[in-house]
């Protein structure tokens, strides 16, 4: 299966254009809170308004080994946004098997791991994307599958769906082909694993680190932002 | 069908009727005769269903073509009311009070292509498109294309040519 | 023996019951795709999953309640086993099983149901609460049957406390009460169904219309607590099952088999049907299962 | 000694002098009528104060100088000089109210006043039949001219009506006279009185119409329409006169010739009392007139006295104790029924809904509840010692179905004057101001002396009351009198004399189970005023009621005598019933709690009645093993506390009561008051004892009942959304396992049985002092409007944790030892099938505590309760205290069990098998054995929850605090808190599958008896035309069917 192509996360972090603006943006109060601006006021106290943290990582040793079980142990939330999300359903019958890989799908996002984006994203589900990632629990990980996802496919033209989600959120492994087949996602996950037990599956401290300007990018393109700054 | 068209028209302006197949026509009416056209398929020929709403925006002859798909359960037949309305005032009367799935079409239309449906519950209300923006996108004076490259970033083409890419990657030997 | 040997003890016996139980939860995994035909997560996984959830960096709480909930659950199912005497006449893994009798048992099992709930309601999730409706609604059918057999057998061995019940069952396997007491026990294992929440009787964790159920906001550590716990009370609900129905167990590898072959007719079950909804199963519970329990406790007061 | 001539004679002077007074001065007349009035009060005082000196002397005047038959005989003896002296007090009293009328109108009024009086002091005193007469027409007469003080048209045409009856039975009266003296010769009454029975029937048919004569006058029901619109219509002042003067001196002079009447009769005339009690009491029940309602209570109460007389005449009761009986009624009815004419007169409308001005009227609002109780025959007033001798008496001479219809008619006089009651003091009515005249407060004020000073005698030296009895109307008095201060003294002060008397007063005196009782009742209590003291001003009525109540409950345990005990249970009744209607919504709760309770009252009473006199000084828990209860009366009293208990079938009143109260009440309510039943319950079942095992179709019967309690009222709590309806249920259901419990009659059963109740006690006013603060906070009850107030109330949600683990029974609380007894027990007297469907309510309840914790602490927070705070602090120490309560018997479980295991050992012996060893608890009955250490479990779960619980802490102790809303949700965002909270009908599924059982049947049945009830009483009252002649003609038709009962030929 290593034949066919995988793109991981260093060929893209290379192609990146603008670095990070450095300051504060309007929207962010301090270096721990959020302002929250696109909720109504009596909103505001329903919202956690609290600035997501860089996680720690533990001594060397012990996180390789907890890479080691994280890549053992990956929990889906396949995020089907267009046609995609088809392949996942093959990936757990008994053809192709993922659940041998210890991976299974998972309804909440507070359980998942690994957020999979079947398709082209559109405005209105980048919304939903950028909700359900900031829910899960880091270390997470985003695999996008489809050339939707990686430069608009045949959507290229279209006025409401956007051509690379690693501007809004970082993406570790993407999976060309319209659609492609399962043994491809299945390839790409196999290229996750590796990524996680290399400790280079770093997305959620990306996310972090360039938060303002991943929120940069989502607002830009997020007219009706009507949730806090930070899903938590 | 025939029939059908030559009754309506003892009590509509109709015209432009055309059999697409035993079971499917077109015909034309005018802007203010269209909801009493309806209110009668609905309530006399047995046009029960409002199948659905479209809209083709004739920027040429610079008007909006409406049509009306009506389903009739007995006979099986689909009859397609159009009506054709100025694009520089695209304003509408409703059919939510005849069917009420009509005000999802209407608001719709009026996201899509801008056609105003006074009185229709909700109508201003975004309701795919949230938080759009710019003009109406279905128009098609709209240019996707320009919008598009305005506002989301493209990803610079990779210099490899796939072919030869693949070639190497499958077949390295040749 | 003083009460420093006897934690240690409790220990090492909940040592055994958990990796029992996690193993248990494998097995029943590969079986569930066996049967799908697919090859199935390694019979270790339910291990790799907890060490996964308890290494996840990041974690939310909704408030101390919702903190404390998994506390509560596993708790729940550590009492729950510590109060079921483990092997028969064996002074190491008798838990602290003189604390109390059956009915002890049966109310703790309700401590950590309790007190999850109450972390999931704290939650503020939708689902959770729904889930927590269900499942208490269907708590209190399935507690019928089981209750009736509980009752039928405090009738034929004259007395609630397990261990007692287990030694009158020693002897040859024909004086298990599966054999001595039919009905009671079809009542009981057909109430395990529901305790166990396989299908038909999963409504609770409902994954695709109430995703997971009562544990939809816990993740990371809470998480693990509660995988943590599948496998304790899942454990602890089969030794029971076992002491009071199938003659216990003496030993270790006698344990092993019979709360294995227990556990496999809720897998078998679970497997093979579909889902009831909430009343269904409630009036199911009400009309069967709990016919046969009354029909046993009248034979034996007979 | 006083020659009653002399008084006659002052009145007739008077009369004469104030014509000619009057054309002098105004004032002086009325100076005159006054000094007539007291002259003669004086007279009889005096005359009373010789008798006493000289109990032999001669009573008996002769006018004339002739012997008896030959003159009129006056007696002025001993009754007649307290009748006299009422009847001139109330004269007085009744001039003072109408002193505005009299100086308006002059000599007229005023002489015909005087002269009114007099005829009635005339009818007292004479002892000849024709001056009876005379008398009567004295009286009559006055009246009707009275009439005319107010003039409009109904008054008059009520009073043509009026000439018209009065007429017609002054010429019965007096054709019955002719006749008599034709056949025996003599007008002097006791002359007649000793002659041997003349057997011939025209005497009898004269005898007849001389009864006939009085007792129509004395209107009895039916052919009382004339009285009605005689009532309504006439002057108030005049009213009270008529419904006092008139009826007594005329029920004096049916007392002096019912000796004459015969057997047949006598049964007659008894039972025509008897259904004018009943049946004027039931159409009573549609009148929305206060002024007619009188009429009717008129019509009943004389209809009752009559029954009494006649009934105690035929059952050869001593004739002290008859006099005893009917003095009660009658200075009741008359003080009571004057008092409240006079009210009437106050109040603008006679509209009873209007009456609700009163409420913040002061002290006539105060009169006027006790008028309505004194009326009631509730403690402490002499109609119910009256009532209740009367009862004992027929109870003694098993004359069951008098004693049934005698009950029946209280009862529905019970609905209609409590529901008057309700009308004024509820806060449903929204009160206009009153003007009140300060004169017309006098006679009030008088009236209310009188009542409550000789209730006040009769209690402290009623020979079966010990002065304990009267402790709860004193200590409703003294707080009643403080009632203007603020809360917080006056619960220190109840605190404080409730505790001394509860610790000096009551625990010495009794047996450990009495002392676990006083615990419950008074100590439950004692702990819960602190809750009460949360009100910043006075909270009028409250303090009161609440004294009443816990001093009757601890009247209750100590109680020697059946009296005590029973003064003592509607004394706790009467208490609760203002602590309920003090409820938002409390007036019809408030009314069907009332009246439910009067009728296990009247169950109990009648029980009561059946068993014989027990010994003053003894609590009756002594008392019991001595007491030999038949089975009916055992079943009548067991229906009693069942309805107090609230069993299911007769739980209709217990919602409503429970929940509509003010919440404190409420707390106080549910969880102190209904252990009052459970101690009655156990009472009864200790006089069992040894009689009827735990295995009698009975026992089981009753087992079964307290199961389906316990299981019916878990599932209706299952699918309320009002918090305290859920709670009021909840307590249902945990009395239906105290039923059963008590109905094992074993050691292990009662010992469950007691403790449960001690439990219950512990957690429900937990909760529902905690709920009480939830509720003042967030000015709902509905469950699903509140949510997340767990940040909020911290405090309040660890209290209800407690309470609802405590509940459902989940160790390590105390609430396991409860489930672990209750099942025990349950199961090893062979109860297996009940034990199962306790089983099954027990998992019920974990549904309906979910609710409530779920739906109120946790959840989505509302917008609108963002500024809830934590309850007030007098809230917070109730719940502090029993928070500490159940941790100390939770983890020291023998606290409570050992001394349990004794108090119910002094009954039934500890079976051998039943031991302790250390905190085990062993059972090792042949039948079942089992054994509980909460001492362990305790530690244990200690153990399992605290190493969870640090792993956590280690590995996730920075977990991010977030908000509400930051739950996952389908990728979406959660629209509004309202939207997302599950709270409303939570359990729907759950009524889908079992929803089919809890129908309110029950509610319907009841409410379709009171429909059927009432109108059948509005058809009665169609009987009312207002017509003079129909009423004529009813008049006659009445007495044709009296005398073709009679049967004379």
């Amino acid at each position: 299966m290593s034949d066919i192509e995988i793109k991981d996360n260093p060929d893209i972090k290379s192609e990146l254009q603008t670095p990070p603006e450095p300051g504060y943006s309007e929207w962010r109060k301090d270096e721990n809170t959020l302002y929250n601006d696109g909720l109504p006021e009596e909103e505001k106290d329903w919202f956690c308004d609290a600035r997501p943290q860089k996680a720690r990582k533990s001594v060397q040793v012990i996180e390789n080994f907890l890479n080691w079980a994280r890549s053992q142990s990956l929990w889906i939330l396949a995020f089907g946004t267009g046609c995609g999300a088809i392949e996942l359903r093959p990936l757990v019958t008994s053809r192709y098997d993922i659940s041998r890989l210890g991976m299974q799908p998972r309804p909440t996002p507070r359980q998942a791991n690994l957020i999979m984006i079947g398709g082209y994203v559109s405005i209105k589900t980048l919304k939903r994307i950028v909700r359900s990632y900031e829910q899960m629990q880091g270390p997470k990980f985003v695999v996008a599958v489809c050339s939707c996802a990686i430069n608009g496919g045949m959507y290229w033209d279209s006025y409401n769906t956007v051509k690379r989600i690693d501007e809004y959120i970082p993406v570790d492994v993407y999976v060309t082909g319209c659609m492609p087949r399962p043994e491809a996602v299945l390839a790409g996950f196999n290229k996750l694993k590796e990524l996680i037990k290399a400790g280079k599956a770093e997305g959620q401290n990306l996310y972090i680190e360039r938060f303002d300007w991943y929120k940069e990018n989502q607002k830009k393109v997020i007219k009706d932002w009507n949730m806090p700054d930070y899903n938590w | 069908m025939e029939t059908l068209y030559k009754e309506l028209k003892q009590y509509f302006d109709v015209d432009e009727f055309s059999v697409q197949k035993a079971s499917l026509a077109f015909l034309r009416v005018p802007k203010s005769q269209l909801v009493s056209l309806l209110t009668h398929m609905k309530d006399i020929r047995g046009y029960t269903h409002l199948v659905m709403v479209t809209c083709v925006d004739y920027l040429e002859q610079d008007s909006f073509l409406l049509t009306y798909l009506l389903h009739n359960y007995s006979t099986h037949c689909d009859l397609g009311i159009q009506v054709s309305i100025s694009r520089q005032n695209p304003v509408m009367d409703g059919i939510h009070h005849l069917w009420e799935q009509g005000r999802v079409y209407q608001r719709e239309l009026f996201e899509m292509f801008g056609i105003d449906f006074p009185g229709s519950p909700d109508v201003h209300e975004p309701m795919i498109l949230e938080g759009w923006q710019g003009p109406p996108p279905m128009r098609r004076d709209f240019d996707t294309k320009a919008y598009s490259e305005a506002t989301y970033s493209h990803r610079p083409r990779d210099h490899k040519e796939p072919e030869e890419y693949m070639k190497q990657q499958l077949y390295p030997e040749d | 023996m003083n009460l420093a040997y006897k934690i240690f003890w409790a220990f090492i016996s909940l040592g055994v019951v958990t990796v029992w139980g996690l193993t248990l939860n494998g097995i029943v995994h590969k079986i569930f795709a066996r049967v799908q035909g697919r090859l199935g997560p390694p019979v270790w996984q339910p291990f790799l999953d907890i060490i996964k959830n308890n290494s996840i960096r990041t974690a939310i709480s909704h408030g101390v309640m919702f903190y404390l909930g998994p506390v509560f659950r596993i708790a729940g199912g550590i009492g729950t086993y510590m109060f079921i005497p483990v092997l028969f006449g064996s002074v190491y893994f008798s838990n602290f099983s003189m604390s109390g009798d059956v009915l002890l048992v049966m109310y703790f099992i309700f401590f950590g149901q309790l007190g999850m709930a109450l972390g999931a309601g704290e939650g503020g999730h939708p689902y959770s609460a729904i889930a927590v409706s269900r499942g208490l609604a269907q708590m209190t059918a399935f507690e019928v049957p089981f209750a009736l057999s509980v009752i039928s057998l405090a009738l034929q061995y004259k007395t609630l406390s397990i261990t007692e019940i287990v030694a009158a069952q020693q002897g040859s396997f024909l004086n298990w009460t599966l054999f001595t007491n039919p009905l009671a026990v079809i009542a009981a294992m057909i109430a395990m169904l529901g305790m166990n929440m396989y299908n038909p009787f999963s409504l609770v964790i409902a994954p695709q219309e109430i995703p997971i159920g009562p544990p939809t906001e816990y993740q990371a550590s809470f998480l693990g607590l509660l995988a943590t716990n599948r496998g304790i009370f899942g454990g602890a609900k089969l030794v029971l099952f076992m002491n009071l129905y199938f003659g216990g167990a003496t030993n270790l590898v006698e344990l092993i088999v019979k709360t294995f072959w227990i556990y496999m007719l809720s897998v078998f079950v679970g497997a093979a049907y579909p889902r009831f909804r909430t009343e269904d199963s409630i009036r199911f519970f009400l009309k069967y299962p709990t016919a046969l329990g009354i029909i046993s406790v009248l034979l034996f007061s007979l | 000694m006083v020659n009653p001539l002399v008084i006659i004679a002052m009145f007739l002077g008077a009369v004469f002098l104030i014509a000619l007074l009057d054309k002098i001065g105004r004032s002086l007349s009325m100076t005159l009528m006054f000094m007539v009035l007291t002259a003669s009060c004086i007279m009889s005082v005096w005359q009373i104060t010789q008798l006493f000196g000289n109990s032999g002397a001669a009573t008996d005047y002769i006018t004339a100088g002739f012997r008896a038959p030959l003159s009129i005989v006056l007696r002025f003896g001993f009754l007649e000089a307290i009748l006299v002296l009422i009847l001139n007090l109330l004269g007085m009293l009744g001039a003072i109210y109408l002193g505005k009328e009299f100086c308006e109108q002059g000599a007229k009024p005023i002489a015909l006043y005087l002269t009114a009086i007099l005829g009635a002091t005339g009818l007292i005193l004479t002892r000849d039949i024709f001056n009876t007469f005379v008398f009567l027409e004295i009286l009559s007469i006055a009246t009707y001219a009275l009439i005319a003080i107010k003039q409009d048209k109904n008054s008059l045409a009520a009073g043509i009506k009026y000439m018209l009856a009065g007429g017609l039975s002054s010429s019965l009266f007096l054709v019955g006279v002719v006749f008599a003296y034709r056949f025996t010769g003599t007008l002097n009454i006791d002359v007649w009185l000793g002659m041997p029975q003349v057997p011939k029937a025209g005497y009898q048919v004269a005898v007849f119409l001389v009864a006939m004569g009085l007792f129509i006058e004395l209107k009895p029901f039916p052919a009382n329409g004339w009285a009605l619109d005689l009532y309504q219509s006439a002057h108030s002042g005049l009213g009270a006169i008529i419904s006092s003067v008139n009826t007594a001196a005329l029920l004096y002079v049916f007392y002096k010739v019912i000796p004459l009447f015969s057997p047949t009769l006598l049964a007659v005339i008894t039972g025509a009392g008897l259904a004018s009690f009943i049946l004027a009491n039931l159409v009573a029940l549609r009148q929305q007139n206060a002024k007619r309602l009188l009429g009717y209570s008129s019509t009943s109460q004389t209809g009752l006295i009559i029954f009494a007389m006649g009934a105690m005449l035929q059952l050869k009761v001593p004739s002290e104790l008859s006099l005893m009986v009917v003095f009660g009624l009658l200075i009741t009815n008359l003080l009571a029924k004057s008092g409240l004419f006079w009210l009437s007169g106050i109040m603008q409308s006679q509209g009873l809904k209007s009456w609700a001005d009163l409420r913040h009227s002061g002290s006539p609002a105060v009169h006027f509840a006790l008028f309505i109780i004194a009326l009631a025959a509730l403690p402490p007033f002499p109609a119910f010692f009256a009532k209740w001798q009367l009862v004992q008496l027929l109870g003694a001479t098993k004359a069951w179905v008098w004693l049934a219809g005698l009950l029946l008619g209280s009862l529905l006089e019970i609905v209609y004057l409590f529901r008057w009651l309700g009308q004024v003091f509820s806060r449903e009515n929204e009160p206009k101001p009153l003007y009140i005249d300060a004169l017309k407060l006098v006679p009030l004020l008088g009236v209310s002396v009188l009542l409550v000073g000789l209730s006040l005698l009769l209690g402290r030296f009623h020979p079966e009351l010990d002065i304990s009895a009267i402790y709860p109307v004193l200590a409703f008095i003294l707080i009643g009198a403080l009632d203007f201060l603020p809360a917080r003294l006056k619960g220190l002060l109840l605190i404080g004399i409730t505790g001394y008397w509860a610790w000096f007063g009551l625990l010495p005196s009794l047996p450990l189970m009495g002392q676990v009782f006083v615990l419950i009742l008074v100590g439950g209590s004692i702990a819960q005023i602190f809750g009460f003291m949360r009100y910043q001003r006075a909270a009028e009525g409250m303090f009161p009621s609440l004294a009443l109540m816990v001093f009757a409950m601890g009247n209750l345990v100590v109680a020697g005598t059946k009296l005590e005990f029973f003064m003592a249970w509607e004394l706790m009744t009467l208490g609760s019933y203002f602590l309920v209607l003090r409820g938002k919504n409390g007036r019809f709760p408030a009314l069907s709690y009332m009246v439910f309770s009067s009728l296990g009252a009247y169950l109990l009473l009648a029980a009561l009645a059946m068993i014989p006199n027990t010994f003053k000084g003894y609590p009756l828990l002594i008392q019991t093993a001595f007491i030999p209860m038949g089975e009916i009366a055992g079943l009548l009293a067991l229906l009693a506390f069942l309805i107090k208990l609230g069993a299911v079938g007769l739980h209709y009143w217990l919602p409503g009561a429970y929940s509509e109260a003010d919440d404190e009440s409420s707390s106080i309510l549910s969880s102190v008051l209904s252990k009052a039943g459970v101690f009655g319950l156990m009472l009864v079942l200790l006089m069992f004892l040894g009689k009827i095992s735990g295995n009698s179709i009975s026992m089981v019967s009753l087992g079964w009942i307290g199961v389906a309690t316990a299981f019916f009222g878990a599932l209706m709590a299952v699918f309320q959304e009002d918090a305290k309806r859920l709670l009021a249920y909840s307590s249902m259901s945990q009395m239906g396992y105290i039923i059963a419990g008590f109905s094992l009659m074993s050691h292990l059963g009662w010992v469950s049985a007691v403790y449960l109740a001690i439990n219950h006690l512990l957690f429900k006013a937990l909760i529902f002092m905690a709920m009480a603060g939830v509720f003042l906070r967030t000015g709902t009850r509905n469950m699903y409007e509140m949510g997340g107030l767990i940040k909020k109330m911290p405090i309040a949600f660890i209290s209800v944790l407690m309470g609802i683990i405590a509940v459902s029974g989940v160790p390590p609380l105390s609430g396991f030892g409860s489930k672990w007894f209750i099942y025990t027990s349950l199961i090893e007297q062979g109860r297996v099938l009940q034990a199962a469907l306790a089983f099954f309510s027990s998992a019920i309840s974990f549904l309906y505590l979910y609710k409530l914790i779920h739906t109120v602490f946790l959840g989505q927070a509302k917008p609108q309760l963002s500024n809830v705070k934590e309850a007030p602090i007098w809230l917070i120490i109730p719940q502090a205290i029993f928070i500490m309560a159940i941790m100390a018997i939770s983890v020291f479980p023998n606290l409570i069990t050992k001394p349990l295991s004794l108090a119910v050992g002094d009954f039934i012996a500890k079976p051998e098998w039943l031991s302790w060893d250390g905190y085990n608890m062993v059972l090792a009955s042949p039948w079942l054995k089992g054994n509980w250490n909460g001492n362990l479990v305790m530690l244990v779960t200690m153990g399992v929850f605290m190493t969870p619980l640090i792993w956590l802490i280690l590995v996730n102790a920075k977990a991010q605090k977030v908000k509400q809303f930051n739950i996952v949700y389908a990728a979406e965002r959660p629209y509004k808190p309202w939207t997302t909270h599950v709270a409303y009908n939570m359990f729907a599924h759950y009524d889908k599958a079992l929803g089919f059982l809890v129908k309110p049947r029950i509610t319907g049945f009841y409410n379709g008896v009171a429909e059927w009830t009432h109108s059948f009483a509005s058809t009665l009252s169609r009987l009312y035309t207002g017509n003079g002649q129909t009423y004529l003609l009813h008049i006659f038709l009445y007495m044709i069917f009296l005398y073709s009962l009679l049967g004379v030929n």
